[in-house]
């Protein structure tokens, strides 16, 4: 499966780039996050707090066991500060 | 009823009378508008605020907002405007109108957009001032702040008031 | 802080852009305007409504409204311009505004300056129409909801909401 | 002692005017309304229903009750309707 992955914020700038595509068998947001994170220490420090994450499946909000199954969209950022 | 997004610095003033006119036009009594002005720094020397935003998302997020409020109260219209990219402080960062025939729809409709844009919007601020730049943190006020939309609403909404 | 009684008309966007200008400069980070609209009758054909008021007593009672809402909530400016006389449909008979760092206190502020001036300033309506002319009468939603303020305020004063 | 006595709305409609001096001995304002209504017709029923009736001393909201010693400026009117 083919995911777009995008950051924003803080998110943004610890990863270091604001999208990429991603190749993954993972099932859920949690196993992407946790695969994400054995990948480089940039990505493990990124999401080493996960109570300050949110994430948007197809720009619609989710929960982090939310399944990825025909998913194309994936944004992980902090909590929002609109207004 | 329509939402904006946009970097080009708006007119408050301009907007609110354009929203009024409209609203008079379709009958409204009643007429709310709230904007969000750029604050300096608790010690001062804020150089410049950044809105990051989502784009895509930050329309369809905000536009559902727009459609619950319309749902959950009789408005003759509603607009939210919101700008992204970098503003001075003072400037205008963004606003809400709602029209209404009763004055209390009117105020809770426009509390309601108020309190969901900032926590379900995918807006982000981040502040560069004299220590340098620093992402805004979340208020835990904002979130509490949607707790009472949840079961209170319906009381507050056929409560008190009317324009 | 400012109170206006008239009888000319007045330019509720002009009225909103110069607020939230003298707003920003004191470092408000939220501002909230409410205005009220002749509305139709619900057959419609109302000719005009004619506002009566008490005059020095409406500006006595304004200003106290307004004094008791700085002194509740912290404000950096607010604003009561109403009209009395001759008004059409679709005419703008009144607005408040408040300016205050964080928005929950401007927007209880303006909910409370609208509650207390409904049901606490000496203004009277009289609607002509069709039928002829008849005085608007009081609403019980009003009265009630001058209520809220009573014991309740204090707890939404502190409560959620934050610019 | 003399009073001005003022009327608004429907109130100055029934009466027929918008003021006027009374001269009374009346004690509190429940007193005056009495008096009033013992005056002619008009007054008797612009004070029929005293629910509907609300009174300013000198321009402050008061009660039925209230004294009038001291007082310059009474003023009857319908329950209010700004906004």
């Amino acid at each position: 499966m083919t995911l777009q992955v995008l950051y924003f914020a803080w998110l943004r700038e610890r990863i270091g780039l604001p999208r990429e595509e991603i190749e993954t068998r993972a099932q859920t947001v949690a196993e992407l996050v946790a695969e994400l994170r054995t990948r480089e220490p940039r990505y493990d420090a990124a999401f080493a707090d996960m109570a300050a994450v949110r994430v948007a499946l197809d720009q619609e909000l989710a929960g982090m066991d939310a399944p990825l199954a025909g998913v194309r969209e994936v944004a992980f950022f902090p909590p929002m500060t609109g207004g | 009823m329509s939402v904006r997004v946009q970097r080009e610095a708006f007119d408050y003033g301009r907007e609110c009378a354009g929203f009024e006119r409209a609203a008079a036009a379709s009958g409204a009594g009643a007429v709310v508008t709230f904007c969000g002005i750029v604050r300096d720094l608790p010690g001062g020397g804020l150089r410049h605020m950044e809105i990051e935003h989502y784009p895509g998302m930050t329309e369809r997020a905000l536009g559902a907002i727009e459609a619950e409020a319309r749902q959950r109260w009789a408005l003759d219209a509603a607009l939210i405007v919101h700008r992204y990219g970098s503003l001075a402080p003072g400037e205008t960062i963004m606003m809400v109108a709602t029209a209404a025939p009763h004055r209390a729809d009117a105020f809770d409709a426009a509390a309601f957009l108020m309190d969901y844009l900032k926590s379900r919007a995918p807006f982000w601020k981040k502040e560069t001032g004299p220590e340098g730049a620093a992402w805004v943190a979340a208020r835990t006020e904002d979130e509490a702040a949607l707790e009472r939309w949840s079961d209170a609403a319906a009381r507050r909404g056929d409560g008190p008031g009317g324009a």
